[in-house]
């Protein structure tokens, strides 16, 4: 084991900081990335030729750099389906040519892009999606209905999985297409959340064409192209959590229990304790996977990697509601208005309200609990199939990155 | 010995769950939030059953009901998330009963129990001051001064209820110069809040306000309880329904032993406290050495198991649960209401543990 | 609804006092119980021309004795399967000459009775016993291996479920039998448990007789004379949670937690209020069911039935958490020893220890919790079975008084 | 960055696991608790490991091992539930190491170091007083005086650590007049406890005693961590084997989905805690600042939730698990054992809130 917090951490921290002195805040952001990608600070995973900074593993340097970012609010990479999804899984899967068209674009922003998994029938149960695409000469026409689309409405282009081949059932018969947004066979509709935000939205394709050459990984082999992604998963969620706990600390400097401050109060420091105690299990799990990535060695990998999801949204369940509750009143019937998911801004007025449900999209999205804990016991656990369920769940639940949630 | 409901009122509760579920259906509530904040709700439906009045003395024109009726109503107010100013209404005339002069019950109590009026309860200020030892609001020669936040919103003719330092009521009798209304972006639609400022409003004393304003959140805790029982219930019921047309796998979601054992689960924290805010509500009408601290525990017990039972239950339904489009954010955000609304869990833990006899 | 403690309730306070002072401590308990039956204090639920003392429902009442006896350590009825599950099930289903033979004697501890339920591999799945009884003349001859028979070594007669109807599957094969222990066919070995106490005992039944009359509810009726019991059934547990939450008060004002008693700590007061929620919920439940079973206007009345034992366990496994917890290492580390499951004792050397394993007896006595859910879901919420379990199942789950547990 | 175990980490614990699983196999353990509550376990073969002497400097006899080492070795040792005085003998070991002057070290750390001499640690005193503030027994002109509690049972030859007011350590080198042993009915068979009463017993300071003792605790609670994590997935483990088998309505039990996510539900309480315990033993070598707190935090968040496991397991098995003859109380009992030895949950709580940057 060899964590130690080395002079070339040290280096790195003064480094960062500087380089923010530099150029944070730049009224262009972009700017400002390209100057981070430079320099090696963001989308470190990512090789140099397709518009990375291609930094060896290393997550205590990832920590520090999201430190400091975060304490000078400045950009780190962009969050969301880009980056976070189609680069690896172009990375991996995807053509020379794929690659060289949409990474580095959207690694800056300037591609958007939107998922499009979930079907109104097909959530939890994957494989049953309805959605087909026909060839055409050269080109892909797709005809479906897509939901729970997060970025729909500003994306440029769509990734997501079709049936191509109707005469195979369930997982066999889907492709992974990329589509192009700007086109008169797709029309948007947004889903309002609960808690009152445009979060989602429906995808209707009628006609809409792409290219054959936006085929990922092959006519047939979308199953396996959407199970990669799982590798490649961000671990946003330690980091999301993080900043809760921070912010519980922050309040509760702030809110008195029994005259004195709640930070004193014996039953909420050892509230505080527990969470901690997951924050650092998670945080040194994610440590953990990532030197198995490396050596592989780990002869409880498997199992690790599994249960991972759940335990980080029970976690964050449990930061919320210590947050809300600590939060009193004046937060607890606050509609949470416009307030933004802002890591470090809980504290803001509606803030709480709103990050206790959007807890549930997390908790939610990219498969339904109860999917998690079939692959837990199935892949982890090495327990049998289900009672008798249906030989096809078998195919579904080998792949625990997506489910009957938002996507 | 008897500990069960009447035939009666089984059919108070079958009577008030049929008007909800004709004038206001949950789904009606959700278009109408569309257009409007407002929930009017059916105020005069409700006071043709005499629902406004139920705990006003019968000579006062009221139906002389017990708490525990109340609670019963509560209940299915909270399954039908009903919107509109009951809670607050009750509050008042609870805190007119408990603590006006004969002569003030005269004047306020028959106009309220008709629901020709409405009354509510300006209790909360700035920073979680539930308890009544802690109000800053003053009363000096008829006129209030200071603020009051969370104030169930009033009508613009309404009665309004203020608790003053050092635990005391007084009443604003109408519109009144010295008032000012603002918005409060409340979590729960059906039930809006406002915050009020108070710059010289007249208003009068209500002489044994102390006494009442304890009775008054005593029997608030209760029905709180009650509403978030209900609300808890209706939920399991909705994702029960929802997951018993859902299929996933080729399978009804509700045949999977996982989703069973989960729901078996639920039932067994909640069905329970059932007869806990049954005891609650009761025991502060004939068990005055109980009814506080049991009400305290019912509020906080089923406000927090009404919670995790919402929040199980939205996951449950996997991503249509987290949808505006389905109604049970109806009754998630109600139970955050219910579980805030005159102080937090925490909050009543310690106060029962103080009043416990151990 | 009307709880008054009424005159009539304190008068009763009165008398029990008055009694306990006439006849206790007594040597002979047994004539103390008959003077106990004649004044209506104990078995209030059983006719005078049978031996109990045919008293109204009354639990404020039962609360009263039981609170006034057990505060002078006095005994109350005996405790066991003859009281509380022969003498109810002979009561409803038994013959009249049955009920004469037995039902006196068995209050006054004169017959002690062990219960013939569970087979090596039959617990959950009760309708699959194989232990059989074939008829010889005007007698049953039995075969067979019974298992968790908590008081096998010292009952005089056992009652049981046994195979009589070889050609009709499940449950609709088995018959209810009485059958005398003192005998050859009968062998009785103890089963050790973990608390290290002989709490159960295997039967070994071969070629054990009884005479024909000694059949309850007819030949093939077994499973509905089984399934009449739980209607009966006493509730022991709420009584005995009370009892571990007083000891556990008791013990917070003995203990220090940062140099003040343990009662006066916030987080351990909460707790105390949130155990106490749960110990009132129960009550007032318990008196909920005693009124609907007279006035049958409950509309959920089966949900809070069924619910009943799962949050009775979960409640006794709160309270005896915090009771090992409070009491700190020299209970925690400590072997139960000679401790017994005294209701007031738990503050006893090894109280608590024993009580934290008995426990599990208790959650798995009566049906595994599983089965318990299954039920739940089934009959309280009204969920369909189970995916493809198999058919047979529904019978068993119709059953929620019996499980994978001791007897 | 490395987080991870080394090749040559996972090949000790697999040597020691099949050591245990050949020595003292758990039904073994049972077997022979049948007819004596003396465990001596496989003291011999782990010496001959070099197991005992892990945690010495090699220029002492020992291996040179870091505490990560040990806690791997304990995990292990929960796994196999190993009878015999490890726990004790290696915080004795740490006590002469950290506390003892040069002489001392050369004097008994290589027959320690070696496993011919076994060590135990006299830490705690009555009334749940683990605190090294807290400890009562007396040391004048080297001669002991008060009373310990759950002490791992010594060796008639071994050498004693006691813990002395106001929070040093004394050597007790052998067989002393002076000092009563009294037998301690222990819940844990494979670690037996005993009292001591000491009424001038001879014994030597250890001069660096003071700090020596708050390093003691700190790695005794990664130790007992380890174990009980060990335990949990041993318990764990064998529930499934046990459900595997098992069939209840034509079916393995194992294949019911309730069962299935009960167990899902326990995997996700406990496999994120052994990066923890990872951790807290590797960080009280290497990150002083973080080392103690987190070993605190270790100690009282996988006791606890080891635990629940263990009590759910036991359920799980149905009756059965209730019975002697399963092995599952070993584990169960050893839980115990380590969520209490050091002191309880709450107390590590405190102290991690204590030691915390908030």
């Amino acid at each position: 084991m060899d964590l130690e917090l080395g002079p070339h951490h040290a280096q790195l921290r003064e480094d960062v900081r500087a380089f923010l002195d530099e150029h944070w805040p730049a009224d262009d952001e972009k700017a400002f990335r390209r100057h981070a990608i430079d320099r090696g600070l963001i989308y470190r995973h990512v090789p140099r030729e397709y518009g990375g900074s291609e930094q060896p593993t290393d997550p205590i340097a990832d920590d520090i750099i999201e430190q400091e970012f975060t304490v000078r609010r400045a950009p780190l990479g962009i969050v969301g389906e880009g980056p976070d999804m189609i680069v690896p899984t172009l990375l991996s899967q995807g053509t020379e040519e794929q690659r060289r068209e949409f990474i580095a674009p959207t690694l800056l922003g300037d591609i958007l892009w939107c998922q499009g998994y979930s079907e109104p029938s097909a959530g939890s149960d994957l494989a049953s999606l309805k959605s087909r695409a026909e060839l055409d000469g050269d080109e892909w026409v797709i005809h479906g209905h897509k939901v729970w689309n997060t970025g729909a409405r500003n994306a440029h282009w769509m990734f997501g999985l079709f049936r191509t081949e109707p005469e195979i059932p369930r997982h066999g018969g889907l492709t992974f297409l990329l589509i192009p947004m700007d086109q008169s066979g797709i029309e948007v509709q947004p889903i309002k959340a609960m808690t009152g935000h445009q979060e989602f939205n429906e995808v209707f394709l009628e006609g809409a064409r792409t290219p054959v050459r936006y085929t990922v990984g092959g006519r047939g082999n979308g199953w396996a192209v959407s199970r990669s992604l799982l590798v490649h998963e961000r671990n946003l969620m330690g980091f999301r959590s993080q900043q809760l706990f921070n912010n519980i600390v922050d309040r509760a400097r702030d809110t008195t229990i029994d005259a004195g401050p709640a930070l004193e109060d014996g039953a909420l420091r050892r509230t505080l304790v527990d969470l901690e105690a997951d924050l650092l299990a998670a945080r040194y799990s994610r440590y953990r996977a990532l030197s198995n990535a490396e050596r592989g060695n780990d002869p409880n990998a498997v199992l690790a990697g599994v249960v991972k999801k759940l335990h980080a949204t029970g976690l964050v369940k449990r930061l919320v509601q210590v947050g809300i509750d600590l939060a009193g009143a004046d937060e607890a019937l606050r509609d949470p208005g416009d307030a933004t998911v802002d890591l470090g801004r809980a504290n803001e007025p509606g803030g709480w309200a709103l990050n206790y449900m959007y807890t549930h999209a997390v908790a939610i999205g990219g498969g339904a609990p109860n999917i998690q804990r079939n692959i837990i016991g199935e892949r982890g656990l090495g327990l049998p199939r289900d009672l008798r369920t249906p030989a096809v769940e078998t195919a579904r639940t080998s792949n625990p990155n997506r489910g009957d949630g938002p996507s | 010995m008897h500990f069960g409901l009447t035939d009666e009122q089984l059919m108070m509760q079958d009577t008030v769950r049929a008007v909800l579920e004709s004038e206001c259906p949950p789904l009606a509530i959700l278009e109408q939030l569309k257009t409007s904040s407002e929930m009017a709700g059916p105020w005069s439906k409700l006071s043709e059953m005499g629902v406004p009045g139920l705990l006003a003395p019968e000579k006062l024109g009221g139906g002389g009901f017990e708490l525990l009726d109340a609670a019963l109503v509560a209940e299915v107010s909270g399954e039908g998330a009903l919107p509109g100013p009951l809670l607050g209404h009750q509050l008042a005339m609870l805190a007119i009963i408990g603590g006006g002069s004969d002569e003030q019950k005269e004047r306020w109590v028959p106009s309220l129990a008709s629901g020709e009026r409405v009354g509510t309860i300006a209790w909360a200020e700035l920073g979680d001051r539930w308890d009544p030892n802690s109000w800053t609001v003053r009363i000096e020669n008829d006129r209030l001064h200071g603020q009051k936040v969370h104030v169930p919103a009033p009508a613009p003719s309404g009665l309004v209820v203020v608790g003053t330092a050092p635990g005391g009521l007084a009443v604003i009798d109408g519109p009144s110069t010295g008032v000012e209304f603002s918005d409060f972006d409340g979590i729960d639609r059906t039930r809006p809040l406002v915050e009020m400022q108070f710059d010289g409003a007249v208003a009068e004393v209500l002489p044994r306000g102390p006494d009442a304003a304890n009775r008054l959140r005593d029997a608030g805790c209760a029905l709180l309880a009650a509403d978030a029982f209900g609300c808890a219930s209706r939920i399991m019921r909705e994702t029960i329904d929802y997951l018993s047309e859902r299929e996933q796998f080729g399978t009804r979601l509700v045949q999977f032993q996982g989703v069973k054992h989960e729901l078996a689960n639920m039932a067994v924290e909640l069905e329970p406290t059932r007869a806990l805010w049954w005891y609650a509500a009761h025991a502060l009408d004939h068990v005055p050495d109980e009814g506080p601290r049991v009400a305290a525990m019912a509020k906080a017990t089923i406000g927090d198991r009404a919670m995790r039972i919402a929040r199980a239950c939205v996951d449950l339904h996997g991503a249509i649960g987290y949808a505006w489009e389905t109604p049970i954010h109806l009754w998630y955000k109600r139970i955050m209401f219910d579980r805030a609304f005159l102080g937090g869990s925490g909050y009543h833990r310690d106060r029962a543990a103080e009043l416990a006899a151990w």
